[in-house]
C-alpha cells in the first residue's frame, strides 16, 4: 500500500510543454507513473514525447482532459502568474488530487483556492512542494526517484531538498518507504501534516513515520497532538531552524519565526511531549526509526 | 516587502480612511519647509521598517520651527534595530480621546484573512497579547465572501461604544479590508486608531506588508521598496533571485532548498560553529546564480570559510561545480570553500571541481565538521 | 405537528422598531408566538412592548442576541437597502431558520444569500413572502391570523393576498389548516414548493395539500413531479395568471412567462399529468379538498 | 428596468468591451451630421424596447448622407411592437466574418447567473433555442466565486477555434461578466457578437435589463429610463409606487397583491369578461395610493366598469375605502365602481363607503360576476 499517489494514479500534467513540466514529465513516465495526458492552452491536438518515445495527448483545457483520459490527479507546473488559475480549472475539472509545485503563488489567492478545494471535496498537496513518491508505483512531482526503495517508513516533510537528505540516508541504512511527501513550504498549504498521519494511520504497510517540520506556524504542533491522540504508528521528528532568527522569512514563504511563535525550540518540545523522539541531526533519523522499528 | 508607515498610509488615504496629512524629508531644512504647512504642534516621525521607534528615539513632537530642525536632524542618518533612517514623516500631531489597535494578517489555521481589533491600542499589540489576551479580538473572514457588514459593524462595537465612533468605526474596517485585497498585502495595521475630542476616527499610525508573490501585479507598490535602506547584500541577493538572510557568525553557508539551509546552519552549531548566513540558491540554479551567491557570501567581512551543501534533484550537481569555478575565475576568494556535492549529475560535477582542482565531500555531517574546523571560533 | 414554526419557536424579530416591525410583532405576540428579541442596531437595551404589556429585549446584533435568548428563528422586516444585510447577519447568527418578509431585495444579492444560507445549512423563507403560521401555534410574518384555524390541511403558495383567499375559504367551510407557508414571489427564494412538500410529508397531521402557483419559473412543474414520484399525502393546486401577457412582470418579480415558459396552461398541464387536481377558481379550492378528504 | 441599444452599449464600452462608435439622434439633421463623422456605410437603428426592430423595418443600412436623412425620417416615429421610435443610433457599418451570440441572466434553478453562448448569432436566441438547442451552452457561475479564467476560456472555444479570437472572446466575456454584476444586471445580451475579417472581435448589438431592486445604487442607470417611450399610465404608476401592466379588456382592476390580482383577471375571464389591466395597490397602501390607481385605470378609453378586490391583510380596509371617497371628489368617474372589501378593518371600511353611498361584496366570486355584468362585452 502507500497514500495519495500508487498504481492507480491517472496523472494529468498542467504546463506539460513548459521547461519544469517537459523535464519532470519525462521524468515521471520512466519511473513508471501512468502519466495519461497533458494541458496547455492552445496546444491542444498535440503529442508529448514521455519516456521511451511514449506519446502523451495534450489539451487545451482540463475539462477535456479529464473527459478523454478518466484522469484523476493532476500535477501543476505552471508558473506563478497562471498556477491560481491553473489550479482552479483542477479543482473544476473533476479530479480529486491536484499536485502543485509551484512556487511564489500569492497566499491570497491560495485563501480562496482553498476554500474552493474544501467546497468541492479536492486535495490540493502544496502549494511550493516537491511533491510526492510511492517508491515502486507512482511518482509526481520532482522528488529524485534514485534515493528511494520500496519499504515500511512513510515521510513528510515541509521541505525539499532536505528530505532527499532524511530520505536518502534511510536508503542507505536499508530502510525503504512506503510514500514520501513533501507538504510544502507555503503558509496555507492544501494537505497538512494531520492530513498525512490520517492517510498513513490507514496504509497498512506503514510501520514508523518520520515527520520532518521547520520553524513558522502551528502545524508541527498540532499534529503532535494528534500523533499522541489517534496514532499508535511511532513517529520520529526533526525540525529545521533551531538557528534562525526571529521576524525574517527563511527562504520559504511560511518559515517565519513570528514574535515568540513558530520557533523549532516550541515545536521539539511539543514533539517530545507528545512522545516523538527528535532526531538533534538529519543523519539521526536513521538511527531513531531504526530502534523504533527494532522495538 | 515591509513599506514605511508614510507609504501605507498613502494606500489607507486612497482608500477612504482618514489619516492626517503629512509629508517626507531627507533632511532639515525639508522638515522645516514642510512643517510651515501645518499648525503647530507637528511630530517628526523615523521612517525605518522596524517597530519601536518612539522607544529609540525616533518619534519626536515639535512645538516651533526650531525644534522641527533639531528633531531632523537628531533622526536623520540614526539607527533603529540596525536600519538607518534616511527620511522622516512631518506630520501635525492630534489631540487623542482614545488609542486603539486595529490590523489584518492571513490566519494559517483557518487559511483566511483576520481582523484584529483591541480597544487598547498605541502599545506593542505582541505586549498586550501576552498580558491581556482577552482584550485582543480576532475575526476570521471567508475568503468566498469577503467582509460581511455585520462582521464590521460586530468590530467596531468592540473598539466603541458611541454610535457615530462607531459608524466611522465601520468604514474605516471596510476600507482596511478592501486596502488589505487589493494590495495584495500579508499584513496591515492601524496603531493607534484614535478617536479625537471632536469625534473623529482617524488612523495615527500605520504598519504594512506586501506578499512578495503579488508585486508582480502592482508595479506602483514595487516601486515603494526601499533600497537605501536594504543591506545591499540583500538587495543583490534579490535581484539574482536568491533567498539570503544575514547572521552574526564566520561560517558562510551556500544550500540549495530551505529546509535544507536552515538544517545545514542548525549544523554547524551543532559542531560548534556559528553560521553567517542563511543562503538558498533556489530550486533551478544556473552557474550565474552560484556566482552571485558567492560574491554575496563573500561581501560579509566576518565569513571565514564557505561552505556549500548541495542536494542534487532539479539543481544539477555541474551547474553548481561549474559556478564555483567561474566564481573563482572572476572573484578573488581568501576563505578556504568546502563542499559537498551529491545527487542528479553527481559524477559530472565532482569532475568539473577535480579538473580546478577542489574536491568534495559527500556527506552533509562531514562537510559540516570540516569547514567548522577551518574556523578560528 | 405542523411545519417551520410551533410551539417551539423561539423568534427575533429584525427591525423590530421599524414600522412594519413593530406592527406585526404586536400582532405576532398577540397570536402567542414566542417573541424572544428584536435587533435595531443602536437601540440595544431598550425593550420594545408587545401584546399585553410583553417586555422584549432589543439588542444591536444577532449574535448577541442569540447568545442572550437562544432564539431559534428570525423574522426580517428591515428595508430592502438593508435587508441583504440582515439576512447575512442572521445566517451568521446561528439561527435555523429566516423569514424574509422584505420585497425589493437585488436579485444578485439573493444569489449570493441563497448560497451562503447552504453553506451554513441555514433555511431561508422568502424573500418578499407573507411568511408563516401554525394555526394555534405560531405565526411568524403577516399573514392574518383570524382567517385560519387548526385542522388538516396544509397551504403553500407564491402569494400573500390570494392565500388569505383560499385560506379563509377553507376555513368558512371547517378545513382548518395545520400549517400555512408563503414560499415568496421572488425569482430566486429559499424555501421552493418542494421544501415545503418534503416537510409536509413527515407532518402526520396534514392530510391534503393545497399548492398555489402562479405564472413564472419551473418550480410548480418540478413539485409537480416530485409530489407523483414522492407523495403519498394528496395535493390540490392552482395557478393564477391565466391572463397575464408573456413578458411583462406582474407585480412580483418572479411572476413573468419567458419565451414559451413559465405559463399558467403550461404549469396547470404538469399539474394535472402528475394527479394533482386543480381548481378552475379559488372558491373550487375547497370543493377539491372535501373531495379528497371524502375519499 | 430595459434600457436601450446605445445605453447599453455605453456600459459594454466602460467595461472595455469593443463596440463601434455610434450617437444618437432625435431627427434627420442630426442624424446626417453624425453619419458625416463616420465612412460610409453607416447604420441607422430605432431604439425602442423590442426586438424584432430588423424585421419591423426598425435598421436601414445608409451608403449616403441622402440615405441617412430618409432612413432617419423613415424609422422615426414609427411603431415597433407598439412603441413609438423616438430616437435613433447612428453607426458605422461593419464587416462581418462571423456572428455570435453571449448573454448573461439570472437562472432560477441555480440560483446564479449563468453565461450562454452560441456560435449562430446574428438571429433570435429563442429560435436556436426551439431549432437547434444542442447549439447553445449555458455555464452557472457560483456566485461565491465569481466567473473563473478557465471557465471564460471554456466557453470562448465554444465560439471560436482561432487563437487570437478566443483570447479577445475571453476577455470580452470577463467584461461583459463585470457589466453584468456592477451594473445590478438581471440580463445582458450581445446578438450579434461579430468577428471582422481583420481578426477583431466586437459588439455590434447588445440589449440590457436592470433589476429595478438595484436602481438605488445607481443613480447614474437611472437616468437611462426613456419615460417617453412608455406609456403615460405606466409612468403614474411607477410613481405612484403601484404596479400596472395595460391589457386590452374592459374590467378596469384595482387589488391589493399580486396573485390575488392574477387571481382576479382570470376570474373576469372566467365569467366571461376581458380584464383591462393588471394592477396591484401593493402591501402598505394608504388612500393616496388608491386614489391614484383610480386614475390611471380610468386614463383608459376602454375601461367600462372599475372591480376592487381588497383583501385587507397588511392593507386596510379603511385605508382603500377613504381613497375610493377621495378620489370620487377629486376626479369624475363615469364608470360604475363595483367593490369586494374584507379581512382587516372590514367593518370600518364598509361604513366610509356607505356614507358616500357606496356598497360592497365580501365575495370574490360575486364582485366578479357583478363587474362582468356591467360590461357591454
Amino acid at each position: 500500500m502507500a497514500i495519495l499517489v500508487n498504481t492507480e494514479t491517472r496523472l494529468l500534467v498542467q504546463g506539460i510543454t513548459g521547461r519544469d513540466g517537459s523535464f519532470h514529465t519525462k521524468e515521471m513516465t520512466r519511473y513508471g507513473t501512468n502519466v495519461v495526458g497533458g494541458v496547455t492552452p492552445g496546444k491542444g491536438g498535440l503529442f508529448f514525447e514521455g519516456h521511451d518515445g511514449q506519446q502523451i495527448p495534450i489539451f487545451d483545457t482540463m475539462e477535456e482532459a479529464v473527459r478523454e483520459t478518466a484522469a484523476n490527479s493532476t500535477v501543476v507546473y505552471v508558473p506563478p502568474a497562471f498556477a491560481a488559475g491553473a489550479m482552479e480549472e483542477a479543482i473544476d475539472s473533476g479530479v480529486g488530487l491536484v499536485v502543485a509545485i509551484t512556487e511564489g503563488v500569492p497566499v491570497l489567492e491560495m485563501s480562496r483556492i482553498h476554500a474552493f478545494a474544501k467546497d468541492r471535496g479536492v486535495r490540493i498537496l502544496g502549494p511550493n512542494c516537491p511533491g510526492v513518491i510511492s517508491p515502486g508505483k507512482a511518482k509526481v512531482g520532482i522528488i529524485p526517484d534514485q534515493i528511494v526503495v520500496p519499504g515500511p517508513v512513510g515521510v513528510i516533510s515541509r521541505s525539499g531538498t532536505l528530505t532527499y537528505e532524511a530520505v536518502i540516508n534511510l536508503t542507505r541504512a536499508g530502510l525503504g518507504q512506503t510514500t514520501c511527501v513533501g507538504i510544502g513550504g507555503d503558509p496555507l498549504i492544501g494537505t497538512s501534516f494531520i492530513d498525512c498521519l490520517e492517510l498513513f494511520k490507514s496504509d497498512h504497510e506503514t510501520q514508523v513515520i518520520v515527520m520532518i517540520g521547520e520553524i513558522g506556524g502551528t502545524d508541527e504542533q498540532e499534529a503532535a497532538q494528534w500523533v499522541s491522540q489517534h496514532l499508535r504508528i511511532p513517529v520520529v521528528g526533526f525540525i529545521a531552524g533551531q538557528t534562525a532568527p526571529p521576524g525574517r522569512q527563511m527562504g520559504h514563504a511560511g518559515a517565519i519565526i513570528s514574535g515568540s511563535s513558530g520557533t523549532a525550540d516550541e515545536k521539539t518540545r511539543c514533539f517530545e511531549e507528545n512522545g516523538i523522539r527528535v532526531a538533534a541531526r538529519p543523519i539521526d533519523i536513521v538511527r531513531l526509526v531504526k530502534e523504533t522499528l527494532d522495538r | 516587502m515591509d513599506i514605511h508607515e508614510y507609504q501605507a498610509k498613502e494606500i489607507l488615504r486612497e482608500n477612504g480612511i482618514p489619516v492626517p496629512p503629512g509629508e517626507i524629508a531627507k533632511n532639515s531644512d525639508q522638515a522645516v519647509a514642510i512643517a510651515k504647512n501645518y499648525e503647530f504642534t507637528v511630530v517628526v516621525k523615523a521612517q525605518v521598517h522596524s517597530g519601536g521607534r518612539g522607544k529609540a528615539g525616533g518619534v519626536k513632537l515639535a512645538k516651533t520651527q526650531d525644534d522641527v530642525r533639531k528633531a531632523a536632524d537628531d533622526i536623520l542618518g540614526m539607527f533603529i534595530s540596525g536600519h538607518k533612517v534616511n527620511e522622516v514623516l512631518v506630520t501635525p500631531a492630534e489631540d487623542i480621546d482614545t488609542e486603539a489597535y486595529l490590523g489584518i494578517l492571513i490566519d494559517r489555521e483557518t487559511q483566511s484573512p483576520v481582523i484584529v481589533v483591541c480597544a487598547e491600542g498605541g502599545i506593542d499589540i505582541e505586549e498586550v497579547a501576552v498580558n491581556n489576551p482577552n482584550s485582543i479580538h480576532k475575526l476570521s473572514i471567508d475568503p468566498r465572501y469577503g467582509l460581511f457588514r455585520h462582521q464590521a459593524y460586530g468590530l467596531a462595537r468592540i473598539l466603541y461604544q458611541e454610535k457615530d465612533l462607531v459608524k466611522q468605526a465601520v468604514s474605516i474596517i471596510e476600507q482596511l479590508y478592501q486596502a488589505f485585497i487589493s494590495s495584495g498585502a500579508s499584513m496591515v495595521e492601524i496603531n493607534p486608531l484614535i478617536s479625537t475630542p471632536t469625534g473623529d476616527v482617524k488612523a495615527i499610525d500605520a504598519k504594512m506588508s506586501i506578499d512578495d508573490s503579488e508585486l508582480f501585479k502592482h508595479p506602483k507598490l514595487q516601486s515603494y521598496r526601499d533600497v537605501q535602506a536594504e543591506p545591499r547584500a540583500e538587495t543583490m541577493a534579490r535581484e539574482a533571485g536568491l533567498s539570503y538572510v544575514k547572521l552574526d557568525g564566520n561560517v558562510g553557508c551556500c544550500v540549495n532548498g530551505a529546509g535544507l539551509a536552515m538544517a545545514t546552519m542548525d549544523l554547524v552549531k551543532y559542531y560548534g560553529g556559528d553560521p553567517a548566513n542563511f543562503l538558498d540558491i533556489g530550486g533551478s540554479s544556473n552557474p550565474q546564480k552560484v556566482v552571485a551567491a558567492l560574491k554575496i557570501i563573500t561581501s560579509d567581512p566576518n565569513v571565514e570559510v564557505i561552505l556549500f551543501n548541495i542536494f542534487g534533484g532539479i539543481t544539477r550537481c555541474d551547474d553548481v561545480a561549474k559556478g564555483i569555478v567561474d566564481a573563482l575565475k572572476e572573484i578573488e576568494i581568501k576563505s578556504p570553500i568546502i563542499i559537498r556535492l551529491t545527487g542528479t549529475n553527481e559524477a559530472e560535477g565532482l569532475e568539473i571541481l577535480s579538473s580546478a582542482g577542489l574536491s568534495a565531500f559527500t556527506s552533509m555531517d562531514d562537510v559540516v565538521e570540516q569547514a567548522v574546523s577551518e574556523t578560528t571560533k
